[in-house]
């Protein structure tokens, strides 16, 4: 069993594939999530997942460097002040709006 | 500044002196107009005798020539990377072109004295046009060449959008459109031309000297001659002339017609048939057929029309028709007829569109059935009318006898590209336009003119006035100094057709580019 | 061997809950489940980051995400969701269309990505202390530093909490005029500015 | 070769009519109208002592009897179309161009007078005489063309001042139709005339290196061009060129002929293009005898003459002229007599007579010329009688007022003159002897009979009775018996200024038949025809008595026999007196055809399918772009959903670039 | 002393938002002065700064591109900052409700306006991505300014949302470049790529591009354009249809050309559906608009279709041809949109229909915007017709005739669309009793300014003859 494990330690591939996971729940969410902060989460999972991605790149491709990890780093403040910047704008809205429904964001179309 | 430059800056200088005289000064601004087109035909008048001095020198010379030669020249480099320069000159069928414009713009203001709703407005975008039209044909640098004539083209929208009448809107939406659509497709075969000839310039002359595959003068000739064939009027895409033409203000569908058309056929000449005299061997006949059409199409639609503009308009249709199958004939004489055909028809059909403007403003309609002995009450305008129609159906003595014996001529000695039968029949075929012609044309002038007067209310209309009088006086001058002595014409023209002529029969040489 | 072992349980262990926690974010109804589902897909993450021997980073995970931007997620959800009002029905078309997309990019991942053997380059060893060689990085003005994009995030960060304040902050009341200065306007230099455009007007057409 | 000053300054002849054209047209016709009159006659008068000069210098040159040389004494380059195909206009002078000098400018200086007198006091006097000039000098410019395109210039010019002059009354509305007929129908002509010309010119051209050089260039004169009737009518290119086939059989140059012969048909109003010529009897009776009787309409017979060798090199052509010619004769002679207008009548008459000279053309030949010879005689003697019969009809008309002869009669004591010279031109053109039809009649029917044409001899002697019949007609109607109207009772002879040129044209008529014309006028070497050949000649003058006789049966007195006569014939009277319906028959075609199935349809198509061509472009690029703006339906989520659908494509299309 | 530019727009940012504390509001109209003085002071010392050079490095460089592109910035802000201060100082004769704070406002205008600085000027993926979000993300906020609007609000919301999107796929991309290659820094990762690029590289491909492409509203990533124009205040809405474009170019020039340099040949094809499909697209729904904002949203699309026609060529031309005609677009359609602000301050309007007779109430202005209109449909001789000329004539260059016959019958009918805004100013009449309105003097200068600009720029060859020539000496000193 555990030979068996050993003989399966996750590759590059599988990290890739489980970060590719994630990227499309997220994109599915995305699409799919009515309440805008249901939207803004779906983005923080892309977003991770694209961290979890630069990670595993630097693990495996360029384990004498940390830019991978670097780059992670600046997603996380990135993500951060999406956050923000999004929780203001949601905030804004649900002020006047009195729900956070974005299939009811509609009022700008042709 | 040269002579040709003063050409295009005149009409833009007076366009600026309008622009500068505050509005309600009306009659400043008829004055400054009619003034500076005064100056421009002085010009051009000076241009011709030049011309006539320092070209007649090598008249021989071209009989022989693949290049055609330009005098007063004037070259500055414009955008130098791309081979861009200001490029003016003029070449016989420029000064042909120049003196035609002239004389429409000059009687063009003059028809439009009383046009009292936004007037500054009025001659800006007129004499903004016409610097358009003299660029066009005074350029020999393709960008130029091009800019001028969107720049043509563009004032036409306003001039006709808000001083035009009926569906003035829709008119000039189709007319905008549908010539710059055409301008797109001359775009495209510019820049096949360009990159093609690998000598990053847009010089005219220079790029007559580059040798282009046949694989590509097959497609980019089409897409030249029928983008100019947009506005030259050409089957089945002439159908923005009758709106435009109807909805239009008076001088605009006299400058319209009498000039604007003619961008049509000369850039066909100068550029289709002079850069790709191959491809020119290729479509000849082909356009020869659609412009027989056109011939044709245009009288028998001019038939059943009920306003006096849509029928001059068919009328344009057809006699322009004449233009394009003279050009597409490949000949010298249908080359002359081609360019002694724009020349007349410019003159004639701007005396039609500037009586009807006239008959109109005392009238206050366009609709045939309506009128009815006119004649009577207004002699000169009907004389003039009349005489116009005479020469739009082919009367000897007046401009358009030389210039559609030399199509038809030339049609029928066909060239050697195409097949004799064809080029015949196809001339025989257009040949019967001229008793169309004579159909419409009396049937129309007859019943506007003649027969007792239907409509007691213009029993008491008056005849035309001085500057109405001048300028159809000076129209009718031109057809019948043409008509009767066409030497002049075709002494200034042949020297400069005859290099395209020779093009055809030579593989262009890449000489040394200088 | 073990530990290889280990790791390669550990991988798929967590790699399993992540996912099944990434599917309560985005499918739960409820948003404070989701916000929950999210915490965890993050700490999984951090786990991950463990694995991948960048310890910094999944303490920077658990500190800034966990700790600060889930946190702000569920003051929002309270902000603006006073009871679990928002039915979550997505149209069924729209599902599929988003899954049938999310599957794609999926397939185009795990195709291409997976298909493409890329190995370490060989030789490389890993640095003994990340953290120390990130803390270097970030503050090295030389070729391996990231000394200017760490600055830029600041002002992104600084750019995003003032608008963030001005978007979020509560509005004037309806009748306050709003043109200028916010709620903060003074009607009486509204109208002097207003005033004094009159008469500074410039009148284009002469 | 010295010529006689009048012979070198042959241009002044149509030149005097076209400077007072100029100068009545744009300076004195505004300023006074009477003087107008004056100035315009006045140049005529001088075109036409000119022209006398000139026949005499000319024939003192070349005496009867001898081979007459045509001359170009003066030309000058005017339309160059190529190198070697060149026209030159100028003045051509040899035997029948001066017979029509005579001839136009005699009766155009006769018309000019009497017209002062008969437009006197209408408005648009100045006017009429205007185009009166315009018309002398175009007939003149085309009598004297040298070569076919100034032919056709000026055959293009008198259609034109023919239908000026035919509307002259612009607020008739009959008026205003029957010019525009006028000039359609003979543009329609035309038509072929210049295709002919376009067919001459390129043969002509492509032909001229190998024939030219066979003709000499008369010294001092300009090079021979390809379009110079002596080019064309030479032996050696009518052998080049009509030895190319066209089809059906014809050769290329009978295709040419045969198109200018359409031409000339239509000018000289043969079948079935005759229709606009009875019309044209709208216009100003002056008129109709100047162009519509004694000039214009022999423009045609006068072509197919001055083409005369190249149709005789066809011997197709000639005999569609020949037929076409006697057809005609019979046609109209037929319905002259049925006609009430006196001018119709006399048009039909026209058509008859212009179908003899057509025919007398069409039975000749190179070598038997006779028919041409007869021909130019005819229409020499033709002009003046019927020119007189115009304006003799012309002066009873300004007496009583109308055109119907049934309200005419018993003028003969009331205008004496006036009746006097309409007797004379009705026996000239009977063919009684000693009047002048007589002779060229005779030589007509004469020409036909040696020709070996048996059918045309019998229809033209035939149809020389019918005109007997049908002249006396009107002349018994209008001149005996009783005032069958108002107006008729208060008719007045004309002024002197009108009885004048009768009188003139009255002795010119009794008296040119004795002109020794075949001395003067013939084709190859002279054909000696001198006196009458009594086996033509006296059937000919049987017929003509014949039919005065019936006519005086008829209508000598007042009885019911025409009345009876006519319900005998009944339907065909009725057709007869329809003109066969011809003139239904090209409405219709016209109206029905050409307006309707043409013209109707291409205007509709142009407004529906062109245009709606491109207002459907724009129609379309409408609806795509309402269509595509729904795709913004304002979903954020469905906007994703694009993204992220483009990015699949994306991808697919990059990895399909590179597969 | 190469970053001078950059530190003094963030300088100036500083100073606004210090002074915005400070000052009292009575004082604060001479905020958007000082935001003016420093842009202007940015821009003086981008003109001292040599077009050569780099810092930190490599991590920062520039280069003629570079140099360039940060003019374009620094004058499509400058030019913002002018079309907004009447609005945010209330100098309008119709009040929109809701704008306001511009201490922030301008703060974070220039944020985003140093963020495009950097976004030219990163050599590395880290640099790159952060500071293009830097330039897009506070454009969230902006857009939802008037946060009291429902439409401000909403444009916001789909923004920030669709950004997000947007940039999470790219950062994706990014990771597999990072991934293929184990190397952030530009050169490096361009030099690994060379040696042959495994089918992952075409994942990265479509997922920056897509990212790109959002900035650029490329078709069909465009989607957002149209709602968030029309819903953003107005100046924002002109500074998101230029400077955003500018920076989403930017970034493209930075994948294109020094990542994925060695396809980009390859990939012509697929870069010339997508520009016939985008400029198709943009001008099509541009004909059924109503709404002027979302009208110019729509042309704005397809001025991108045209502007990325550059890709197409070869370096020498395609570079030069693409710096020109986003110099003239900013030029051109920051002159429509000072007239559109304009016309918004005075009448609180923005339909199309509203601008019916301004040619008779003010003909100055309608002259003005009928040119930008006309330049922007490429009508000579006005500059836009020289740029699209120049980006044609790359196009054909390339062999791709059809492609500019598509471009040119797609001008043709972008004019129909600009002659109904002419239609409505100059052949409508204007309303009954509609008064002549006036102009404040710095918008009326903009104005004008921008029109000579508008004209002036393709008629005078020197401004792309310096960036032509510069660019030959560039690339052939890159060559050695």
């Amino acid at each position: 069993m555990t030979t068996f494990l050993a003989a399966q330690t996750p590759g590059l591939t599988h990290w890739i594939v489980l970060s590719g996971v994630l990227f499309a729940i997220g994109v599915y969410g995305l699409l799919t999530r009515r309440n805008a902060i249901g939207v803004l989460m779906s983005i923080e999972l892309m977003l991770n997942s694209a961290a979890l991605n630069f990670v595993v790149f630097n693990h495996f491709r360029a384990p004498a460097g940390v830019d991978g990890q670097i780059m992670a780093i600046f997603v996380i403040a990135v993500a951060a002040a999406e956050a923000v910047i999004a929780m203001a704008i949601f905030v804004a809205i649900y002020r006047r709006r009195g729900t956070l429904d974005v299939t009811s964001m509609d009022a700008l179309k042709d | 500044m040269g002579l040709v430059s003063w050409l295009i800056a005149v009409p833009f200088l007076t366009m600026l002196g309008v622009v500068a005289t505050p509005a309600n000064r009306s009659h400043w601004i008829r004055w400054i107009s009619a003034v500076g087109c005064g100056i421009q035909l002085a010009l051009t008048a000076l241009l011709t005798w030049r011309y006539w001095i320092v070209a007649s020198a090598d008249f021989e010379a071209m009989n022989t020539a693949t290049l055609t030669q330009l005098h007063f020249v004037e070259r500055v480099p414009w955008f130098e990377s791309l081979g861009i320069q200001y490029f003016v000159g003029v070449d016989g069928i420029s000064v042909a072109m120049v003196i035609l414009t002239s004389i429409i713009i000059f009687t063009g203001v003059l028809a439009s004295w009383y046009v009292d709703i936004r007037t500054k407005e009025f001659f800006s975008l007129l004499l903004l046009l016409v610097t358009g039209v003299f660029g066009v044909f005074l350029s020999f640098d393709l960008f130029l060449f091009f800019m001028f004539y969107e720049l043509a083209v563009l004032p036409m929208y306003l001039l006709i959008g808000v001083w035009g009448t009926g569906p003035k809107e829709y008119s000039a939406m189709k007319l905008t459109l549908m010539l710059l659509a055409g301008s797109a497709f001359v775009l495209v075969g510019f820049f096949a031309l360009y990159h093609a000839s690998g000598l990053h310039t847009f010089d005219l002359q220079q790029l007559a000297q580059a040798d282009y595959p046949r694989a590509l003068q097959r497609w980019v000739f089409p897409m030249i001659f029928v983008g100019f064939g947009v506005i030259g009027a050409l089957y089945p895409l002439h159908t923005w002339s009758p709106d435009g033409h109807s909805s239009a203000p008076t001088a605009v569908s006299m400058l319209h017609a009498g000039v604007l058309m003619k961008l049509g056929g000369y850039g066909a000449l100068r550029i289709a048939v002079y850069l790709l005299p191959e491809g020119a061997k290729m479509w000849g006949l082909f356009f020869m057929a659609l412009a027989t059409i056109n011939i044709l199409y245009g009288s028998f639609g001019a038939i059943m029309q009920r306003d006096l503009k849509y029928f001059t308009a068919y009328s344009s249709v057809s006699h322009c028709g004449f233009v394009l199958f003279g050009v597409a004939a490949l000949n010298i004489m249908a080359f002359k007829g081609a360019v002694l055909q724009m020349f007349s028809h410019g003159i004639m059909t701007g005396l039609f569109f500037g009586l009807i403007g006239m008959v109109y403003g005392r009238t206050h309609t366009r609709i045939i059935p309506e009128m009815g002995g006119l004649g009577k009450v207004m002699p000169w305008l009907a004389t003039s009318f009349y005489i116009a129609g005479l020469a739009s159906l082919g009367l000897p003595g007046l401009s358009g006898f030389v210039a559609e014996t030399h199509v038809f001529l030339g049609g029928f000695f066909g060239n050697e590209w195409a097949s004799p039968w064809a080029t015949g029949t196809l001339t025989l075929i257009a040949t019967m336009s001229i008793v169309v012609t004579a159909v419409y044309v009396l049937r129309g002038l007859a019943l506007v003119f003649q027969g007792p007067i239907t409509n007691e209310h213009f029993e008491h209309l008056d005849d035309a006035k001085l500057p109405e009088r001048l300028s159809t006086g000076l129209l009718l001058a031109t057809l019948f100094f043409v008509g009767l002595m066409p030497w002049f014409f075709i002494q200034l023209t042949e020297s400069s057709l005859m290099p395209l002529l020779n093009r055809l029969h030579e593989v262009p040489v890449v000489a040394s580019l200088h | 061997m073990i530990q290889a072992a280990v790791y390669t349980l550990l991988f798929y262990l967590f790699g399993g809950a992540t996912i099944a926690l990434a599917l309560v974010t985005v499918l739960n109804r409820r948003m404070l489940r989701a916000v929950m589902g999210l915490m965890g897909v993050l700490a999984m993450s951090a786990c991950f980051y463990i694995m991948l021997s960048a310890e910094f980073l999944a303490g920077v995970q658990i500190l800034v995400y966990v700790g600060g931007i889930v946190v702000l997620m569920v003051f929002a959800i309270m902000l603006t969701q006073t009871v679990d009002v928002l039915v979550e029905v997505p149209h069924w078309s729209r599902r599929a269309l988003a899954g049938a997309a999310a599957l794609a990019l999926l397939l185009a991942v795990a195709g291409l990505g997976a298909g493409v053997p890329l190995e370490a380059p060989a030789g490389a060893g890993i640095p003994e202390d990340n953290t120390v060689a990130i803390g270097k990085a970030l503050m090295d003005y030389g070729p391996r530093g990231y000394v200017l994009p760490f600055e830029i995030i600041s002002l992104l960060l600084l750019a995003a909490a003032i608008g963030g304040i001005v978007v979020a902050r509560k509005t004037a009341p309806e009748d306050q005029p709003l043109t200028s200065g916010g709620d903060l306007a003074d009607e009486g230099l509204l109208q002097t500015a207003h005033t004094q455009r009159d008469e500074e007007a410039w009148v284009p057409e002469s | 070769m010295e010529h006689g000053f009048v012979i070198a300054h042959a241009w002044l002849i149509p030149a005097l009519p076209l400077v007072s054209f100029a100068l009545v047209g744009l300076f004195i016709r505004p300023l006074s109208a009477r003087w107008a009159g004056i100035v315009a006659t006045s140049s005529i008068g001088l075109a036409a002592a000119l022209a006398y000069t000139l026949a005499w210098e000319y024939w003192t040159l070349f005496p009867a009897g001898q081979h007459a040389e045509s001359l170009v004494p003066w030309s000058m380059e005017w339309l160059r179309y190529k190198e070697g195909l060149v026209v030159n206009i100028g003045v051509l002078v040899d035997p029948i161009s001066i017979v029509l000098m005579v001839v136009v400018t005699t009766v155009s200086g006769l018309v000019h007078l009497y017209s002062i007198g008969y437009m006197h006091g209408e408005t648009g006097y100045g006017r009429y005489f205007t185009y009166l000039n315009l018309f002398t000098f175009s007939m003149l410019g085309l009598v004297v063309a040298p070569n076919i395109v100034q032919m056709y210039v000026c055959w293009e010019l008198v259609g034109v001042s023919s239908f000026l002059l035919i509307g002259f009354y612009y607020d008739r509305p009959s008026a205003v139709a029957a010019s525009k007929k006028a000039f359609i129908v003979t543009r329609f002509a035309d038509l072929g005339f210049m295709v002919g010309v376009l067919v001459l010119g390129y043969w002509g051209y492509g032909l001229f290196e190998t024939v030219a050089p066979a003709l000499a260039t008369e010294p001092g004169a300009l090079p021979l061009q390809p379009f110079d009737f002596r080019y064309l009518n030479s032996p050696e290119f009518l052998a080049a060129f009509g030895s190319i086939p066209a089809f059906f059989g014809l050769s290329l140059l009978s295709v040419a002929m045969l198109l200018v012969y359409t031409g000339a048909a239509g000018k000289s109003a043969m079948f079935p293009l005759h229709i606009w010529l009875p019309d044209a009897m709208e216009g100003p009776t002056p008129v109709s005898a100047l162009i519509h009787a004694a000039t214009m309409v022999v423009a045609g017979v006068y072509l197919t003459a001055r083409l005369f060798p190249a149709f005789a090199a066809s011997e197709d052509a000639l005999l569609a002229v020949a037929y076409i010619g006697g057809f005609t004769s019979l046609f109209a002679a037929v319905i002259a007599l049925t006609q009430d207008d006196i001018k119709r009548v006399l048009a039909f008459s026209t058509l008859s007579q212009l179908g003899y000279m057509m025919m007398a053309l069409g039975v000749s030949q190179m070598a038997e010329s006779l028919g041409y010879t007869a021909s130019m005689f005819h229409l020499f003697t033709h002009a003046f009688f019927k020119a007189l019969l115009f304006l003799g009809a012309g002066a009873v008309i300004h007496a009583v007022h109308t055109n119907d002869i049934w309200q005419m009669g018993g003028l003969a004591r009331k205008m004496p003159i006036t009746h006097l010279t309409f007797l004379v031109a009705t026996l000239a053109i009977s063919g009684i002897w000693p009047f002048a039809g007589f002779f060229s009649k005779d030589e007509i029917l004469a020409a036909a009979l040696h020709g070996h044409f048996t059918v045309l001899f019998y229809v033209a002697l035939f149809v020389a009775g019918l005109t007997a019949f049908y002249m006396f007609r009107i002349y018994f109607v209008t001149f005996w018996g009783a005032h069958r109207a108002h107006g008729a009772e208060h008719a007045h002879e004309a002024p002197l200024v009108m009885t004048l040129p009768l009188m003139i044209l009255g002795v010119l008529s009794a008296v040119a038949g004795f002109v020794p014309f075949g001395q003067y006028v013939h084709m190859g070497e002279h054909v000696e025809h001198g006196g009458i050949d009594f086996a033509v000649a006296l059937p000919a003058t049987l017929a003509a008595l014949a039919g005065i006789g019936l006519s005086a049966f008829f209508y000598a007195t007042a009885s019911e026999r025409a009345a009876k006569a006519a319900r005998f014939f009944g339907r065909a009277y009725r057709v007869v007196k329809q003109k066969f319906y011809v003139d239904e028959l090209y409405l219709f075609v016209t109206k029905q055809i050409i307006f309707h199935l043409i013209a109707r349809p291409i205007a509709w198509f142009d407004r529906h399918v062109v245009d709606g061509g491109v207002n459907l472009s724009g129609w379309s690029i409408r609806t795509l772009g309402s269509e595509s703006s729904r795709l913004q339906t304002g979903q954020v989520q469905t906007y994703g959903l694009w993204f992220a659908g483009g990015s699949v494509v994306l991808l697919f299309l990059i990895w399909a670039v590179h597969v | 002393m190469l970053m001078l530019p950059e530190l003094m727009v963030i300088a100036t940012a500083f100073a606004v938002l210090l002074l915005d504390v400070l000052v009292p509001e009575k004082r604060r109209v001479v905020l958007a002065p000082i935001a003016l003085a420093g842009l202007a002071l940015a821009f003086f010392a981008l003109l001292a700064t040599p077009q050569d050079g780099e810092l930190l490095g490599g991590r920062f460089a520039l280069d003629v591109v570079t140099w360039w592109f940060k003019l374009l910035f620094l004058l499509a802000g400058f030019i913002t900052v002018l079309i907004s201060l009447d609005l945010l100082d209330g100098r309008v004769r119709v009040r929109a409700r809701g704008i306001g704070f511009r201490g922030e406002y301008y703060t974070i205008l220039l944020f985003t306006i140093s963020g495009m600085l950097y976004l030219i000027s990163a050599r590395d993926l880290i640099t790159l991505y952060v500071s293009l979000e830097l330039c897009t993300m506070p454009l969230f906020l902006l857009a939802a300014w008037r946060r009291d609007d429902l439409k401000s609000g909403e444009a916001g919301l789909k923004y920030v949302i669709y950004g997000a999107f947007a940039s999470a796929f790219l950062l994706y991309g990014l990771s597999f470049v990072y991934g293929l290659t184990g190397e952030m820094r530009l050169d490096a990762l361009a030099r690994q790529l060379q040696g042959g690029a495994p089918p992952l590289l075409w994942l990265a491909a479509a997922l920056i591009v897509a990212g790109a492409g959002f900035k650029v509203t490329m078709v069909p990533f465009h989607m957002w354009a149209a709602d968030v124009y029309e819903g953003a205040p107005i100046p924002v809405t002109a500074y998101l249809s230029v400077a955003s474009k500018a920076a989403g170019l930017a970034l493209m020039f930075q994948m294109f050309y020094r990542v994925f340099g060695p396809w980009l040949h390859e990939w012509s094809d697929l870069i010339a559906v997508f520009a016939a499909v985008t400029m198709t697209l943009g001008n099509v729904v541009a004909i059924v608009q109503n709404n002027i904002k979302r009208f110019m949203a729509f042309s704005a699309i397809s001025q991108a279709g045209y502007t990325i026609l550059g890709f197409l060529g070869p370096l020498d031309t395609g570079i030069p041809a693409m710096i020109f005609y986003l110099l003239v677009y900013i030029v051109t359609n920051l002159a429509v949109f000072a007239c559109i602000v304009w016309y918004s301050n005075e009448t609180g309007r923005e339909q199309i229909q509203d601008y019916r007779g301004l040619a008779q109430t003010n003909p100055v202005i309608a002259l003005m915007m009928m040119l930008g209109l006309f330049s922007l449909a490429g009508i000579p001789p006005l500059s836009g017709f020289v740029g699209k000329f120049f980006l044609f004539s790359v196009c054909a260059g390339a062999g791709y005739h059809w492609l500019v016959a598509v471009a040119a019958i797609n001008s043709t009918v972008s004019l129909y669309y600009y002659l109904r805004v002419v239609r409505q100013m100059y052949i409508e009449p204007p309303e009954e009793n509609a008064p002549r309105l006036t102009a404040s003097p710095t918008l009326a200068t903009t104005m004008a300014a921008l029109t000579v600009g508008v004209v002036l720029l393709g008629i005078v060859p020197v401004f792309y003859e310096t960036i032509h020539g510069q660019t030959i000496t560039w690339l052939a000193a890159l060559a050695q």
